[in-house]
C-alpha cells in the first residue's frame, strides 16, 4: 500500500511524455489520476494510523541500504494535505499551462516532484530520504525555469544551487549520525539513540539543510527569485510542498526521533524569529506581487518552526496544523495571483489596481486566502497561529512570542497592501477578464477550504492531536 | 685501468648530452645524440650486456639519428641570420645547462649515498635469449603491438591527405 | 656487495643522473619540437644505463638486457610516432617553434 | 583463458590487415564491436567455457596474466566505454580510410588496456600502458587538426617524461627485488621499507602515474589532450585510458604492490583532494564544452585518488565503483558533446544555447550525466560519492570529508552553467536547424544513461553481492 502510494506517481511520472504524444487530455488526466490515487490510498491508510498503529513496509538486503517505508501520524497527516494540495493545483494547471510549450516536461516534473513528496515523507530511512529530497530539488530547479529565459534559468540554477549546499550538509549530518548509531533507519536509530542526545554538530549540519530547503533566512534568497516560475509552480513549491519539505524533516527527525541538545530549543527559534521579522519587513516594501507572497512565506515558515522547536504539546499541534492552513491559502494566494499575472501580464502592484470589478471570485478568494494567512478569526489560520504562539508563551519564550506577534501584526498591514492595491483603487484596464472556469474553481476551492478549516477547526485539531500522541520527545 | 677508462667513457656521455643541448643547429644536436648513443654503446659492453649494446648500437645511434636528421631535413632550413638570434636566444636560456651539471656533479661526488638495501640472490637463469623468448612472452605481445602501433602511425600521420 | 661493485655503481649512477638533468633541462627550457624531442631521447638514454647498471649490479645481466632492448623498440615507435606528429605540425604553420602553436590556452 | 582478452584483437588487427582492403573495411566496425561486446558479455555473465577452459594458447605462451575483481570492473569499463567510442567514431569519421585506421588504432589500444589490467609484472605494465599511450597519441593526432596536433604533443611529451619516471623507478626495485614480478617488488619494498632508494622508487613512480592520470599539479596536457582531440577520441580518452593507465595502475600498485603504506596513503589522499577542488574551479571558469568536461575529469579523478589514500575496504570499493561510475558518465558526456559538436559545429558554450528542444535524448541524456557526476541522487555518481565519504568520515577525516562533499557544490555549478548554457534556456535564430544526432551518437548515449540510472536504482540490490566483493582484491 505505502508502496503503491509513493511509486504510483514516481513511475507514472514517465508516462506522461508518452501519453502526451496521444493527446493532452490524457495525459492531464493521467497527472491528475496519479495523485489522486495517492491521495485516496493515503486517505484509505490513515484509519489503521490514527487508530494508533504504524504502518511498515520495508525491503531489506541485509545492510545500511534497506528501502524502508513508514507511516505514522505525522506522515500521514503531511501526506494527506500534500496529496490534496497538489491535487487542486494539477486541476490548476489544466488551465493555466494549456497556453505554454514544454508542458510534456511540466506534467512529468509535477507529477515527478509530487511522488519524491510522498516518498520522502513515508521514507524510513535517512539515505532513501536524501535520495527523495533531491528528487523534488532536480524538479523544482527544472520547474523554476520553465520559461527557459536566462534570468530565470539562472535563478533555477541558484534555487538549485542553495538548497543542494544545504542538503550535502545535511547529508554530511547523516553520515556522523551513521558513525554514531551504527545506521540510516529511523527506527534503528531511535533504539540507539535511547535517551542521548545527538551530537550537536549532526544537528547543526542537518538544520543547515532544513533551512536552506525551507528558505529560512539565512538560506533565503532563492525563494523570491523563484518567483518566476509558473504561478502553479509557485504555489506547488512556495506554498504547499517543497517549503514544508524541510518543515516536515524537522518534525520527523528533531521531533519525532531523535532528543537534541537543549541549546536548540532555543536557537532555532531565534533563527525563525529573525527570519519571520526580516522577511515580513521585506514583504512590506517589495512591490512583485509574486515576490511579496515569497516573502511573506518565509515568515511564516518561521511560525511554524517556532510551534515544531519550543517542543510543548500545543506548539507542535498548532505547527502542524500550520503547515495544512498555510498550504491551503498560500496556494490559494499563489494561484490568484497567477490569474491576475496571465490576465494582466503585469507583477508589479504598483502599476495594478480595481480588478475586483472584473474579477470578482478572483479577488473575493484571494481576500479569504488572505484572512487566513493574517490570523484572522474565524478562518483557519488563526487556530493555528494562535496556537503556536501560546505553546510558546507557555514554555517560557515571552520575547520571541512577542516578536512573532509582531511578525504576524506585519502580515497583516503587507497583505491588505497588497489587496487594496491590486484589487481596489480606479480601474486601470479595460478589458481584462475573469481567469478561465477551471483555474477560478481551483482558487475558489482552496478559498473555502481556508475559512472551512476554521469554522470546522474540530476536525482538523482531532487529525492533529492523534498525530501527535505518536511522537515522542515533546514537553507534556 | 678498467676504471680510468669507465671514468672517461662517463665523463664523454655526459658532456656529448650536454653539446647535444648546446649547439644551435639542430643538425648537430642529432650528430650529438648519435655521438652519445656511441658512447652508451661502449658503456653498455663495460656492463656486461653486449646484445643491448648492439640493439643500442644499430638502432638508437642509427635508426633514431637518421629519423631525426631526416626530419631536421624535412623541415626549414635556418638563414645565417636567423642563426645568429636563435643563438642569442638559445643562449639567454641556455648558458647556465653546464654550471648546473658541473654544479650537481659536484654535490653529487660529495654526498654518498649508501646503498641501505639488501641486493638479491643471484639468479637462476641469466641467459638474454632464453629469458627474452621463453619467459617474458607478455612483453613480445606488447612489443609486437607498440611495433603494429608505429606502423599505423606512420599510415596516418605521414601519407599525404587529400586537402593539405 | 663488493667494494669493486659500489665504486661502478656510484661513478655510472653519478653519470646517469648528470644526464637526467641535462635531458630535464632541456624540456623545460628550449622551444623548438625538435630539440624537446632529442631532449627526450637524451633522457631516454640515462634510464637504459640505469637499467643494465641495474643488471650488472645484481648480476641479472640477462634480464637486464630483455628490458633494455624492449626500452629501446618502444623508444623508436614514440619517436616515430612524436617525428610524425611534429612533421603535421610543420606542414600546418611551417615552424617548429612551440610558441607558434601556442594558440590554446593550458 | 585471460590471454584471450589479449589475443582476439591481436587477431582482429592481423585479420583486418590482410589484403583485401574493400571487405575488411566493411568488416573493421563489426570487428570492434563484436569484441567490446563480447568483453562486457563474458565479464557480465562469467562463461565457465571462458573462464575455465582449457587455455589452448596457455600451451604455448606464458602470458602470466591474472584477473581479480578489480581487473574485473576494468575489463567491464574498458568494454563499453570502447563499444561506445567505436559507434561514436563511425558517426562522426567522415572518411572510410580514417575510419579504418581509426578502428584498428582502438584496436590496439584495447590490446594495451586489456593487458594492463590483467598482467603481473612492473615492468610489463610499462609497455603496456606505452601501448595505449601511442595508440592515443596517434588518435588524438590522426585528423591532423593544428589544435589536435598540439595537444597530442604536449601528451607525448608529459607521458614520456612519465615513462621516464616509471623507468627509473623499475631500475632501482629492480636493484631491489632482483625482478619486476608484482610479487617480488612487494616482498623487497616489505623488507626493505626504510630503504631512501626503495622510497624514492615508489615516489617517482606514483609521480609517474599521477601525470598519466592527469592530477594536480601534473595535469597540464589533460585539457589540451581531451578538448582538441576528435569526438570519438575524446571519448575513449576520457572515458578509460587515462583511468586504465594512470589510476587503475595506481589502484593496483598502491594497494598490493608499494603498499598499503601511511605515508603512501597521505601523498595520495592531499593529491586527490587538490585535483578535486583545482579541477572543479577550474571547470568553473571554462566556456568550450570538452575543456570544461575535462577539468571535471579531473576533479572527479581527485575523488578516487582521495578514497585510495583513505585505505580501508569501504574507501577502495568505493574508490573502484567510482572509477567503474565515472568512466560511464563521463564518457556520456563526451558522447553528448560530440553530438552537440557535430549538430552545431562549435563547442562554444556560448554560442549554443535551448538546445533541449532540438535534441531532446542528447538533452536528457546529458541530464543524467550530469546529476550523476554532481552525486545528485538516485543516479550511480551519488551511491560512489556517498560510499567514499562515509568511509573518509569513519576513519576520522572529516576535512577531506568536507571537501570532497563540498567540492560537489562546484560541481554542480559548473555543470548547471553547462546545461543552462547548452540545452536549456531559449533556442537562438541560428541554431533553428539543429537536429538530433544521428543513431550512432544517440544509441551509446542511451546505453551509458542507462547503465548509469540502472545501477543507481539498483545500488541497494547490488551493494552486497556485487559492490562490496570489488574489496576483494584486497590482500
Amino acid at each position: 500500500m505505502l508502496l503503491l502510494i509513493v511509486f504510483v506517481p514516481l513511475t507514472g511520472a514517465f508516462t506522461l511524455p508518452i501519453a502526451g504524444r496521444v493527446s493532452d487530455r490524457l495525459r492531464n488526466l493521467l497527472a491528475l489520476g496519479f495523485v489522486l490515487i495517492s491521495l485516496v490510498l493515503t486517505a484509505a491508510i490513515s484509519m489503521p494510523v490514527f487508530s494508533g498503529e504504524t504502518v511498515t513496509s520495508a525491503a531489506i538486503f541485509n545492510n545500511v541500504y534497506n528501502f524502508v517505508l513508514y507511516a505514522d501520524g505525522l506522515a500521514v497527516f503531511m501526506a494527506f494535505v500534500s496529496a490534496l494540495i497538489s491535487a487542486i493545483i494539477i486541476f490548476y494547471s489544466f488551465g493555466y499551462i494549456s497556453h505554454y510549450e514544454n508542458q510534456n516536461e511540466y506534467y512529468l516534473m509535477v507529477v515527478l516532484f509530487f511522488g519524491g513528496m510522498m516518498g520522502l515523507v513515508f521514507s524510513g530511512n535517512l539515505i532513501f530520504l536524501y535520495l527523495f529530497w533531491e528528487i523534488t530539488a532536480i524538479t523544482s530547479w527544472r520547474l523554476i525555469g520553465f520559461f527557459r529565459e536566462k534570468q530565470h534559468v539562472l535563478r533555477a540554477d541558484k534555487a538549485f544551487m542553495v538548497t543542494m549546499f544545504g542538503s550535502v550538509l545535511m547529508l554530511v549530518g547523516f553520515i556522523s549520525i551513521y558513525q554514531q548509531t551504527g545506521s540510516f533507519e529511523l527506527a534503528a536509530i531511535k533504539s540507539a539513540l535511547g535517551t542521548g542526545h545527538l551530537s550537536n554538530l549532526a544537528a547543526a549540519l542537518i538544520l543547515a539543510g532544513i533551512l536552506s530547503k525551507s528558505a529560512t533566512l539565512p538560506l533565503h534568497t532563492w525563494l523570491p527569485d523563484a518567483g518566476v516560475a509558473p504561478s502553479p509552480v509557485t504555489a506547488l513549491l512556495h506554498a504547499a510542498l517543497l517549503v514544508k519539505i524541510g518543515v516536515y524533516v524537522f518534525a520527523r527527525l528533531f521531533v519525532a526521533t531523535f532528543t537534541v541538545d537543549e541549546f536548540w530549543h532555543t536557537a532555532v527559534p531565534v533563527i525563525a524569529a529573525v527570519s519571520a521579522l526580516v522577511s515580513a519587513g521585506a514583504a512590506m516594501v517589495d512591490t512583485d506581487l509574486k515576490r511579496i507572497i515569497a516573502y511573506s512565506t518565509v515568515s511564516q515558515i518561521g511560525f511554524i518552526f517556532l510551534g515544531l522547536s519550543i517542543g510543548n504539546e500545543i506548539g507542535v499541534a498548532g505547527a502542524l496544523l500550520y503547515i495544512m492552513m498555510h498550504g491551503l491559502a498560500k496556494g490559494g494566494l499563489f494561484l490568484c495571483a497567477g490569474i491576475v499575472e496571465q490576465n494582466t501580464k503585469i507583477k508589479d502592484i504598483t502599476k495594478l489596481g480595481g480588478l475586483i470589478k472584473t474579477m470578482p471570485i478572483t479577488a473575493v478568494s484571494f481576500l479569504l486566502c488572505a484572512f487566513s494567512v493574517m490570523g484572522i478569526p474565524p478562518f483557519g489560520g488563526f487556530f493555528s497561529k494562535y496556537m503556536v504562539i501560546a505553546g510558546a508563551v507557555q514554555s517560557g519564550h515571552l520575547w520571541i512570542s512577542l516578536t512573532f506577534l509582531v511578525g504576524a501584526f506585519l502580515t497583516i498591514i503587507y497583505l491588505l497592501r497588497v489587496f487594496n492595491m491590486v484589487f481596489l483603487g480606479e480601474v486601470r484596464f479595460a478589458g481584462v477578464k475573469e481567469g478561465s472556469a477551471v483555474m477560478v474553481i481551483s482558487v475558489a476551492v482552496l478559498a473555502v477550504l481556508s475559512l472551512a478549516g476554521g469554522i470546522l477547526i474540530y476536525w482538523p485539531c482531532q487529525f492533529v492531536l492523534s498525530t501527535i500522541q505518536q511522537l515522542p520527545g515533546i514537553v507534556k | 685501468m678498467v676504471l680510468i677508462l669507465n671514468i672517461i667513457l662517463l665523463v664523454l656521455f655526459v658532456v656529448g648530452a650536454v653539446w647535444t643541448m648546446m649547439t644551435t643547429r639542430l643538425l648537430h644536436s642529432a650528430v650529438g645524440l648519435a655521438f652519445t648513443s656511441a658512447v652508451l654503446t661502449v658503456l653498455m659492453f663495460q656492463l656486461d650486456s653486449p646484445l643491448a649494446a648492439v640493439f643500442e648500437l644499430s638502432v638508437c645511434a642509427g635508426l633514431v639519428s637518421a629519423i631525426f636528421i631526416s626530419t631536421i631535413m624535412l623541415t626549414k632550413r635556418v638563414t645565417a641570420e636567423e642563426l645568429i638570434v636563435q643563438r642569442k636566444i638559445r643562449l639567454a636560456s641556455f648558458w647556465f645547462l653546464p654550471i648546473v651539471v658541473v654544479a650537481a656533479a659536484i654535490v653529487l661526488s660529495l654526498i654518498h649515498i649508501p646503498v641501505d638495501f639488501k641486493l638479491p640472490e643471484p639468479p637462476v637463469e641469466n641467459n638474454v635469449k632464453n629469458i627474452m623468448w621463453n619467459l617474458r612472452h607478455l612483453d613480445l605481445m606488447g612489443q609486437i603491438a607498440i611495433l603494429l602501433t608505429g606502423v599505423f602511425g606512420v599510415v596516418t600521420l605521414f601519407k599525404e591527405s587529400k586537402h593539405d | 656487495m663488493t667494494n669493486d661493485m659500489a665504486v661502478v655503481l656510484w661513478l655510472f649512477g653519478v653519470a646517469a643522473a648528470l644526464v637526467l638533468i641535462v635531458g630535464f633541462y632541456c624540456l623545460i627550457a628550449t622551444v623548438n619540437l625538435i630539440r624537446a624531442l632529442i631532449g627526450l631521447e637524451i633522457l631516454t638514454k640515462a634510464v637504459t644505463l640505469f637499467i643494465i647498471l641495474a643488471g650488472y649490479v645484481t648480476g641479472r645481466t640477462g634480464l637486464a638486457q630483455a628490458l633494455a632492448i624492449t626500452l629501446i623498440i618502444i623508444e623508436v615507435v614514440v619517436v616515430v610516432v612524436a617525428v610524425g606528429v611534429v612533421l603535421c605540425v610543420f606542414s600546418h604553420n611551417k615552424s617548429v617553434d612551440v610558441r607558434m602553436i601556442r594558440n590554446v590556452k593550458g | 583463458m585471460l590471454s584471450l582478452f589479449v589475443l582476439l584483437p591481436f587477431l582482429a588487427i592481423v585479420m583486418l590487415n590482410l589484403p583485401l582492403k574493400t571487405v575488411t573495411r566493411q568488416l573493421a566496425l563489426w570487428f570492434g564491436i563484436a569484441l567490446s561486446a563480447g568483453q562486457v558479455f563474458v565479464v557480465i555473465f562469467q562463461p565457465d567455457v571462458f573462464w575455465n577452459g582449457t587455455d589452448l594458447l596457455g600451451r604455448f605462451f606464458t602470458l602470466r596474466l591474472q584477473a581479480d575483481n578489480l581487473s574485473m570492473v576494468m575489463l567491464l569499463s574498458i568494454g563499453i566505454v570502447t563499444f561506445a567510442a567505436i559507434l561514436v567514431g563511425r558517426q562522426t569519421i567522415a572518411d572510410s580510410r580514417l575510419r579504418f585506421n581509426f578502428m584498428n588504432l582502438v584496436l590496439l589500444s584495447l590490446i594495451g588496456m586489456n593487458g594492463t589490467v590483467l598482467l603481473t609484472d612492473l615492468f610489463s605494465l610499462y609497455i603496456f600502458i606505452e601501448v595505449v599511450a601511442i595508440s592515443s597519441f596517434i588518435l588524438i593526432a590522426f585528423q591532423r587538426d593544428l589544435n589536435a596536433l598540439e595537444g597530442a604533443f604536449k601528451y607525448i611529451i608529459l607521458s614520456a617524461v612519465a615513462t621516464v619516471l616509471m623507468l627509473l623507478s623499475v631500475s632501482v626495485l629492480l636493484m631491489a627485488a632482483g625482478d619486476t614480478s608484482f610479487s617480488s617488488v612487494a616482498a623487497a619494498v616489505k623488507n626493505s621499507s626504510s630503504s631512501h632508494f626503495v622510497r624514492f622508487a615508489i615516489g617517482i613512480f606514483i609521480c609517474g602515474l599521477f601525470i598519466k592520470g592527469g592530477l594536480v599539479p601534473f595535469h597540464g596536457w589533460l585539457p589540451a589532450a581531451y578538448s582538441m582531440a576528435p569526438a570519438a577520441v575524446s571519448v575513449l580518452l576520457a572515458g578509460i585510458v587515462t583511468k586504465v593507465s594512470g589510476i587503475y595502475a595506481l589502484i593496483r600498485l598502491s594497494t598490493s604492490v608499494f603498499g598499503p603504506d601511511s605515508s603512501l596513503n597521505a601523498v595520495l589522499m592531499i593529491a586527490g583532494a587538490v585535483s578535486i577542488v583545482i579541477g572543479a574551479l577550474a571547470a568553473t571558469g571554462q566556456s568550450d564544452f570538452k575543456r570544461m568536461l575535462a577539468y571535471s575529469s579531473i576533479s572527479q579523478v581527485g575523488y578516487i585518488i582521495l578514497a585510495l589514500g583513505c585505505g580501508t575496504k569501504l574507501a577502495l570499493v568505493g574508490a573502484v565503483f567510482h572509477l567503474f561510475n565515472h568512466s560511464i558518465f563521463k564518457s556520456l558526456l563526451f558522447v553528448n558533446s560530440a553530438a552537440v559538436e557535430q549538430q552545431t559545429g562549435t563547442s562554444d558554450m556560448d554560442k549554443m544555447g535551448g538546445l533541449g528542444s532540438r535534441m531532446p535524448y542528447t538533452n536528457a541524456t546529458s541530464l543524467i550525466a550530469f546529476l550523476s557526476t554532481a552525486g545528485v541522487p538516485p543516479l550511480a555518481g551519488f551511491w560512489s560519492k556517498l560510499i567514499i565519504v562515509i568511509a573518509l568520515w569513519q576513519s576520522g577525516y572529516y576535512i577531506y570529508a568536507f571537501i570532497a562533499i563540498l567540492s560537489s557544490i562546484i560541481t554542480l555549478g559548473y555543470l548547471l552553467s553547462m546545461q543552462r548554457r547548452v540545452f536549456f534556456g531559449i533556442l537562438s535564430d541560428k541554431l533553428q536547424a539543429v537536429r538530433e544526432a544521428g543513431f550512432g551518437i544517440v544509441f551509446p548515449a542511451c546505453v551509458l544513461a542507462a547503465i548509469t540510472v540502472g545501477v543507481g536504482l539498483s545500488f541497494p540490490f547490488i551493494f552486497n553481492s556485487f559492490i562490496i566483493p570489488i574489496g576483494a582484491f584486497l590482500k
